[in-house]
């Protein structure tokens, strides 16, 4: 470890501002300003991290998002982050992270013991091996060295938001370019214009430039764009991807920087959507590293980030410097950084020449050149403290005999520059390979999108880059192309020499790229190495594909708000609070909350249930019927359009009166039930299914926007219109006479299968005659309003009459005593009418309608056919499940099953609805059930268990 | 074909890695063969793997319009699974499971078959009875099965939100403790590397742009690497399945959407099962190397744009947080999509065609990985003696003009 | 994430909307009198190209319209927009098979 | 006879916080109007009982006694003061008997949610991928919000949203939420 290093005059930190923080459990002092990283790097902690598969020490490679190494477990607990980049983690008071994928610490990792066994560990050696025994024996020790940083196992405490944003012209990157087209996309006043850049500060690489000219233009720049009112920045906010249609994601870290400090009222991050008219990516370039032997010790890193923790941070983090290059770009910078203080001392590079110009200035600035070198050795402790240089062979096939050695403890690579193009090529833009400069430069792109800046390979200067994708003559396996997953150049041969030659095969065989930086340093390499080894140029390799995100992105800001309560909207019933006094278990039906039953003190579901059940048939029972689908259908083509739609005859349908129907989708499936009224001639009300009152409603406007357009009808959905209550029981009418209303409820004067409105307690009410309990029923709807005062009213006036609220699991073993179907439960996706009894109606009725040449296939006239059933188990005690399965014969396979089973109160047994195959002209066989092991004979009846012949309905 | 094992491992530590041979051979394109399989998936490459070991032909080529490996065998997200409720798909689905059991020795490639065992979640009442049927029906066949509770449910999956005031609270499950996850491109090139040693000729890069058809019957094919003839040509190109039947002449009950797929960052090992959970649309596991592997439903409207959509992410990954609130903070490495093609009952389409010595092998949609094996070894049976084996008679063509359809969706509740 | 142009409600997001598959599918005006291949072919065969599709959307959280959309369905790019009922447009960059 | 409580949609729930506010607008009454196409005859007669042309979908004009909002080809929300219902109601009954049309009622089955404050627009921005920028007084727009359908109508100095009575608890939460920031 070395010392703490002095910050130089120039740092772009604040120096009055200490921050205290711990690593590996020692406590450090940085500035407000710093990274984690330039942090550490100031107080001299070499090692950070550790490799993914050979645990090979890592120090701080970068100085943003392309890092490789310095990854850390950040905080602890609930708010403690796996595998956070110490490049992009501001400092802040109480900072604590912690080195990861390491055993006891990533400075003394005894896992790097299997850095020994790498021969024996190439690219994909796992396909090639672990068959014996098993690899069911040898996973779980391969999956224990799985994984990078460790996962919270507690809920995320903090929160996250979504946000939409719209903007005439969105610029990705506020550096030099990204400022200066929003300087002019701004300038008429009128487009919104916003800016956006994923660091602390806007000023990309200018934050890295001393030059007080430099300075002062980003200041006033700033000041500029500030005062314009449709400029809108957005700073740590990284763009993400690049969609169809010009809209990008972006997120934005609102308060990360603060740590703990972070204010709860806040959140964490937000996912911006931007819906751009046009897009600027001035998303700059990332510098890449050259290969070479053992060019992933601690010590070694891009000149772009020496620059960055030189010139931004003010850190000199060595004592010796030595550049290591095959540009041009790397020698003005070894000159900016000699002339701010941070003396460069070596200069290697590859190429045997170099402009003069560059070679005097570098040579008066005391700079030692070795020219057409190669670093072919580094030496460490792991952190480095020297290098040997071997001449270049002249045909760059080799190396000549003499070897130099270096000392130097900072040797910065500058292996050339790759334009970030990652958003431009999720957008579609094609890419061009530069030769020139060794790299991939925006080719055209068909969304409304300019790329600008060093992002198009306009990198201000000439950089005259010479590749050099591998050493020559020195060992493969020791040149590490992705750093983070220990890919190796002799990994790359090896996948070559197999035939892993299309770059998504190599990619994929040697896992190069598939890190968690997505290759930002490495693919080119990757590939210009795969292009030299297969004979093929660049171009003709191509990339891997880019994909989002640009950098990884938390999973929580997908969310926003919406978990929890907020995931997904419930319904709420008019007479919610009713429920919640009553005690109701709620449940989830068809996305309303709704009370399953009632318990009493103590009492268990089947025992309130039960008890519900009772009241139904041996006096009254209230239920929330609100969510009832409610769907007005007027016009003078009104009757003849629902004639096409359901499967019964509606053209006899007479006002006032109600007929229980079906519908079914085009391949002949029920997809509804429900009763329709008509209102009048011309004006129908479809009672649908709860869940199914949205589908049928946008089945009826498809068709009659698609379909059988020029229709006289409207078609109006009254469902959260209208509360409604199903009151049902043999009290049933005199609970409701005992509420004022102007209806006649007399048996005669109103009887089953009627419909009439009036009012009830003084407001509007409908109220349909229609039984899904076999009792006489009432549903009644009061405007929504009052919904909830007319369930206490109907509450209060049934107290006398010994009238409970019931539950929709009461509902159900009424319904199913009844042998009413219930559609979603007793029908699934094979379910045609004739299966449930409707064969005849069907034949009687002439018209066509939807769904109705489907059941004249093959399989719509199958005897096979499973049809709905009632089964009654032959002891009257036995239990039966809903799932149970219906054996053949033979009993070697299913003939059907048991859709619903409950036992019922009224009868004293089990009662049982299902689809068996051929059950209609089953009646009286006994069949097998088979359910969780155990079979109970039961007898094929008709689906009708209590009063099969509707006497109490006319009561 | 130089055998892998640790023994040859080993060697290769000793001499470099210097000695292996290519996985397969780049073979130039012959003017014609005994069969033709169009498309270097899973699917194709297996058929051809099986044609060579079972059937004894030998002049067989695959043709790949990309890479091998690169439709949506290299691109999903590896669930294997048996647990269908109608028994013509437990017969079929379960038959690929077992001869997934075994597929690593035979191909001599680790495919890295891990039967974690697949977790089903059950989040209404109502769920919970589709599983007691769908779990029953199962067992009968008998292919394993089993109901857990919800304390279960907690005990084997400890990153779940268990809240009972959950929007989707937790009521059950069911769980094939045989479900798997793999290595996808190990099937992939596992297949290839077998079909290439049996003398398949594997073209990559070579796209088939026309079908030739001469009184009924297919004769040949035209590509970019020229006119091979073939009497016997099998289309398995996934979601491109309506693009190359229209070169012959047939539309097909199929749409091609895109489905979508994400890793997480690496993270150490901390989920030990595949869980799906139908109500939220998505399911996840952990794969050896640590990244969570997620995935979810279609994007819902026709495409062959192989990206996905943000509305689509966001609908998963917000499913992922809700479900598991401790990965909130994990963070999302890289989402991709792949063309599938979606049949109306989500059932696949495997057999003959209506032009003779045409055969399919599509409608895999989200759910054809698990089917690679059975899928190849039914359709080289299929064609090596025209007519259709009895695992996959059910899934013809001709199903949809009988109204025959095998909508598992709307039986289980949970397509493929 | 698309951007699709309602005919009454302008450019909106792709999550306002829910896409109806192929359009212009001509229901047999008597089902009863067509042959069951007839059928099938009406209710599954689709076109489904890798091009230009005639397709239908439902502006399902706006104005609640159907409407017709020709869209590529490699690039997404909404090449024309037009009523129900409307015949397909005239595409002067054609299409592409 | 006995009268019947009406209650508040939101419960008496609200959010009230320096730079956001939502509450239940309950100066509000609401009709929904659709007309047939295939009656040309009724828009006329319902211009003539509104006193205004009836406006394009997504377009606001102010009528007599109520501003009526495009939300749809063919269908139209009348927004009025407290207590206008009945009337308006009737007279647009009377207006278009023996056409095709319906007059629905609306205050119960909707809920009319005003959304006040400056952090408005940066609430509705997290619900909605609507370009609110585009979204004028005289205008309104049917949309998605927080995930359900809803229309908007921009006021002076606020924003109304009309959704769904079922869901108006939910909206309420999602607001409060949504808003947490906003103080
Ligand atoms: C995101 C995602 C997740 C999935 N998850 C699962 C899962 O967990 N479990 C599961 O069982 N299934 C899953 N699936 C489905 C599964 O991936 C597929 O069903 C299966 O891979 C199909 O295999 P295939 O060989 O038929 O198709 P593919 O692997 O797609 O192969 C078809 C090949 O045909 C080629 N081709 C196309 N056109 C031409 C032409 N004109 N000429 C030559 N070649 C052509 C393509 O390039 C492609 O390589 C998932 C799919 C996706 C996209
Ligand atoms: N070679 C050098 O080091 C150097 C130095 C100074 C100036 N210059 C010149 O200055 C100009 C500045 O270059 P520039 O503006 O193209 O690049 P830049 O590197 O200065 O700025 C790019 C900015 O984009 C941000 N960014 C990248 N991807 C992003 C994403 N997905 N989301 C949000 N932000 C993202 C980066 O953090 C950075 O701030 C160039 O034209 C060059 O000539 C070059
Ligand atoms: C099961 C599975 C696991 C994956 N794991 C990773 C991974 O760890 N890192 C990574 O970069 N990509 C991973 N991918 C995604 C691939 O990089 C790639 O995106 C996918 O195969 C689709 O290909 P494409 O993006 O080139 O179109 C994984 C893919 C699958 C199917
Ligand atoms: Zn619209």
């Amino acid at each position: 470890m070395k010392p703490t290093i002095q910050r130089l005059p120039h740092a772009r930190v604040d120096l009055s501002t200490p921050i205290e923080f711990s690593f590996d459990g020692r406590r450090y002092t940085g500035y407000a300003g710093d990274t984690l990283a330039s942090a550490l790097l100031a107080n001299g902690v070499d090692v950070v991290g550790r490799s993914f598969k050979f645990h090979r020490p890592r120090g701080i490679f970068a100085a943003g998002p392309e890092e490789t190494g310095a990854f850390v477990q950040l905080g602890a607990g609930a708010r403690g982050e796996p595998n956070a980049r110490a490049t992009l983690v501001p400092l802040y008071p109480g900072l604590s992270a912690c080195g990861q994928n390491a055993w006891p610490s990533v400075r003394r990792d005894l896992w790097g013991v299997l850095d020994r066994f790498r021969a024996l560990l190439p690219a994909a050696f796992y396909y090639k091996t672990f068959q014996w025994p098993s690899w069911h024996f040898w996973e779980p020790l391969v999956r224990r060295a799985a994984g990078l940083g460790r996962a919270p196992t507690a809920p995320d405490p903090q929160w996250y938001v979504k946000e939409n944003a719209h903007a005439e012209v969105v610029v990705v990157g506020a550096g030099r370019s990204g400022l200066r087209a929003a300087l002019e996309a701004s300038a008429g006043g009128r487009d919104r214009v916003l800016l956006i850049d994923e660091q602390e500060f806007p000023g990309g690489s200018l934050l890295a430039s001393p030059d007080p000219a430099d300075r002062a233009w980003l200041d006033e720049t700033l000041a500029t764009l500030a005062a314009r009112d449709n400029v809108t920045l957005l700073t740590r906010t990284t763009v993400n991807g690049y969609y169809d249609h010009n809209v990008l994601a972006a997120l934005e870290r609102c308060t990360d920087h603060l740590g703990p400090a972070a204010p709860a009222t806040q959140p964490r991050q937000r996912l911006w959507r931007l819906f751009a008219g046009r897009v600027v990516l001035a998303t700059g370039a990332l510098e890449r590293p050259l290969v070479f032997p053992d060019n992933d010790r601690p010590g070694i890193m891009l000149a772009s980030a020496l620059c960055e923790y030189a010139l931004r941070y003010g850190i000199v983090p060595g004592a010796e410097l030595a550049l290591y290059s095959n540009n041009d770009s790397a020698w003005r910078r070894a000159l900016a950084l000699t002339a701010h203080g941070v003396p460069v001392a070596h200069i290697v590079d590859v190429r045997r020449e170099v402009d003069d110009a560059l070679r005097q200035a570098a040579a008066r600035a005391g700079i030692v050149q070795h020219l057409g070198h190669a670093v072919v050795e580094t030496r460490g402790d792991p952190a480095l403290h020297g290098i040997t240089l071997q001449a270049l062979a002249p045909d760059g096939s080799g190396l000549l005999a003499s070897r130099k050695n270096l000392s130097c403890d900072v040797l910065a690579l500058a292996g050339g520059w790759t334009p970030t193009v990652h958003l431009y090529s999720q957008a579609g833009g094609r890419l061009h390979w530069r030769e020139a400069d060794s790299c991939f430069v925006p080719a055209g792109c068909a969304q409304a999108v300019t790329v600008v800046g060093r992002a198009v390979g306009d990198f201000g200067e000439r950089l005259n880059t010479e590749p050099l994708w591998v050493t020559p003559g020195v060992a493969s396996n020791r040149q590490w192309v992705d750093f983070q997953y220990d890919v190796t150049a002799a990994d790359i041969e090896l996948a070559v020499r197999e035939n892993y030659r299309s770059v998504e095969h190599l990619k994929r065989y040697t896992t190069a790229g598939m890190s968690i930086d997505q290759g930002k340093t490495s693919n080119v390499n990757a590939l210009g190495l795969l292009a030299g080894l297969s004979g093929r140029p660049v171009p003709e390799v191509g990339t891997t594909r880019f994909r989002p995100p640009y950098h990884p992105a938390t999973l929580g800001a997908f969310g926003g708000l919406e978990t929890g309560s907020l995931y997904q909207p419930f319904q709420r019933l008019p007479a919610h609070e009713s429920h919640l006094a009553l005690g109701a278990a709620l449940e989830d039906y068809g996305a309303w909350q709704r009370p399953a039953y009632y318990p009493r003190h103590g009492e268990r579901e089947a025992e309130a249930v039960t008890r519900e059940v009772r009241a139904v048939r041996e006096a009254a029972g209230l239920l929330d019927y609100s969510p009832l689908g409610k769907l007005e259908v007027r016009g003078r083509d009104a009757r003849g359009f629902l004639n096409r739609i359901y499967v019964n005859n509606l053209l006899t349908l007479r006002p006032g009166f109600a007929r229980y129907g079906l519908v079914l989708n085009e391949a002949g499936i029920v997809m509804d039930d429900g009763v329709v009224v008509c209102l009048a001639e011309d004006h129908f009300l479809l009672h649908t299914t709860s869940g199914g009152a949205t589908a049928v409603r946008e089945h009826l406007e498809e068709c009659l926007q698609c379909e059988w357009t020029g229709l006289d009808v409207i078609v109006t959905d009254v469902t959260t219109a209208w509360a409604t209550v199903m009151l049902s029981g043999p009290a049933a009418r005199s609970v409701l006479s005992a509420v004022p209303t102007d209806l006649d409820l007399d048996r005669e004067a109103f009887p089953h299968m009627q419909f009439r409105t009036g009012h009830f307690a003084g407001v509007p009410c409908r109220v349909l005659r229609a039984s899904f309990t076999g009792e006489v029923s009432f549903e009644l709807s009061v405007p929504a309003g009052y919904g909830r005062a007319a369930w206490e009213a109907l509450l209060a006036a049934g107290r006398g009459h010994g009238l409970l609220p019931f539950g929709l699991e009461a509902l159900m073993v009424l319904r199913t005593e009844k042998g009413y179907l219930h559609v979603g439960t007793d029908t699934d996706g094979t379910t045609m009418p004739q299966d449930l009894g409707w064969g005849r109606a069907i034949e009687r009725q002439e018209a066509d309608f939807i769904g109705r040449r489907s059941l004249d296939l093959a399989v719509g006239r199958d005897p096979e056919r499973r049809q709905f059933t009632g089964l009654e188990p032959l002891d009257p005690a036995a239990r039966l499940s809903d799932g149970a399965h219906v054996l053949t014969p033979d009993g070697s396979a299913s003939a059907g099953y048991v859709t619903s089973a409950c036992y019922s109160p009224t009868l004293g047994r089990t009662v049982a609805l299902g689809l068996v195959a051929g059950a209609r002209s089953r009646r009286g066989e006994v069949v097998k059930a088979w359910f969780a092991g155990e079979t109970v004979p039961v007898r094929l009846v008709a689906p009708a268990f209590y009063d099969p012949e509707g006497a109490r309905l006319d009561d | 074909m130089t055998r892998y094992s640790a023994l040859s491992l080993l060697r290769g530590a000793l001499n470099g890695h210097r000695d292996w041979p290519q996985a397969w051979r780049n073979p130039a394109l012959k003017g014609s063969y005994d069969a033709v399989i169009v498309g270097g998936g899973g699917h194709g490459l297996a058929t051809a793997y099986y044609l060579a070991r079972q059937h004894g032909m030998r002049n067989i080529a695959v043709l790949e319009k990309g890479w091998l490996g690169g439709g949506n065998t290299g691109r999903n997200t590896a669930v294997s699974r048996s647990n269908y409720f109608y028994p013509e798909s437990t017969r079929f689905f379960d038959h690929s499971l077992r001869l997934y059991e075994g597929l690593g020795r035979e191909l001599n490639f680790n495919i890295m078959l891990s039967q974690q065992g697949i977790i089903g979640l059950a989040s209404s009442r109502h769920e919970l009875e589709t599983y007691r049927r769908w779990v029953t029906a199962m067992q009968l066949q008998p292919v394993d099965a089993e109901l857990l509770t919800r304390d279960q449910v907690a005990a084997r999956v400890p990153l779940l939100n268990m809240s009972r005031r959950a929007r989707y609270p937790v009521y059950g499950a069911f769980m094939q403790k045989r479900g798997a996850i793999s290595r996808h491109d190990a099937v992939a090139w596992g297949y290839a590397r077998a079909a290439d040693a049996l003398g398949v000729d594997i073209i990559q890069h070579c796209e088939v742009t026309g079908i030739d058809i001469a009184g009924g019957a297919v004769c040949g094919l035209r590509t970019t690497q020229g006119t091979v003839r073939s009497d016997k040509v099998a289309l398995a190109v996934a979601g491109h399945s309506s693009v190359l039947a229209a070169m012959a002449g047939l539309r097909l009950p199929i749409e091609s959407q895109a489905l979508q797929a994400m890793v997480t960052e690496p993270v150490k090992p901390c989920f030990d099962h595949i869980v799906i959970s139908p109500a939220v649309h998505c399911y996840l596991s952990q794969s050896d190397r640590g990244e969570f592997v997620i995935g979810g439903g279609t994007d819902m409207y026709p495409s062959y744009g192989q990206r996905g959509s943000l509305r689509g992410t966001e609908a998963v990954l917000g499913a992922v947080v809700e479900l598991y609130p401790a990965l909130s903070r994990l963070r999302l490495m890289r989402q991709w999509a792949g063309i599938v093609d979606i049949s109306p009952d989500t059932s696949p389409i495997i057999g003959k065609t209506p032009v003779t010595g045409l055969y399919l092998s599509t409608g895999w949609g989200t759910g054809g990985y698990k089917a690679i094996p059975a899928g190849g070894e039914t359709l080289a049976w299929t064609m090596a003696e025209d007519r259709p084996h009895e695992l996959i008679e059910p899934f013809g063509l001709d199903r949809f003009a009988s109204g025959r359809l095998i909508d598992e969706g709307a039986a289980s509740g949970v397509a493929h | 994430m698309m951007r699709i142009e309602c005919p009454c409600c302008g450019l909106r997001s792709e999550d306002e909307f829910r896409c109806g598959g192929e359009s212009h599918i001509a229901r047999p005006a008597e089902p009863a009198s067509v042959d069951d291949e007839t059928w099938a072919a009406y209710l599954y065969l689709r076109e489904n190209p890798k091009g230009v599709h005639f397709e239908r959307w439902h502006h399902r959280y706006g104005c609640g319209q159907w409407f017709n959309v020709a869209r590529d369905l490699v690039s997404h790019e909404l090449v024309a927009v037009y009523p129900m009922g409307a015949g397909k447009p005239q595409l002067d960059r054609g299409e592409r098979a | 006879m006995t009268e019947l409580a009406w209650q508040d949609p939101l419960r008496g729930g609200a959010v009230a916080r320096d730079g956001f506010r939502l509450a239940a607008a309950e100066d509000l009454t609401l009709v929904r109007l659709q007309l047939s196409a295939a009656d040309p005859g009724a828009a006329s007669r319902a211009e003539a009982a509104l006193g205004a042309a009836l406006p394009a979908t997504g377009g606001v004009v102010e009528g007599s006694g109520c501003r009526v909002a495009g939300r749809a080809p063919g269908d139209w929300l009348l927004i009025a003061g407290g207590g206008e219902t009945a009337s308006l109601v009737q007279t647009l009954k009377s207006a278009l008997a023996g056409c095709t049309a319906a007059v629905t009622p609306a205050t119960d089955g909707q809920v009319a949610l005003r959304l006040t404050g400056p952090a408005r627009e940066r609430v509705l921005a997290r619900g909605t991928t609507l370009d609110l920028g585009r979204l004028a007084p005289g205008q309104c727009a049917a949309t998605r919000f927080a995930g359900v359908p809803v229309l908007l109508v921009p006021e002076a100095e606020a924003m109304l949203l009309l959704a769904c009575r079922s869901l108006a608890v939910y909206l309420r939460d999602w607001c409060d939420a949504a808003s947490a920031d906003c103080c």
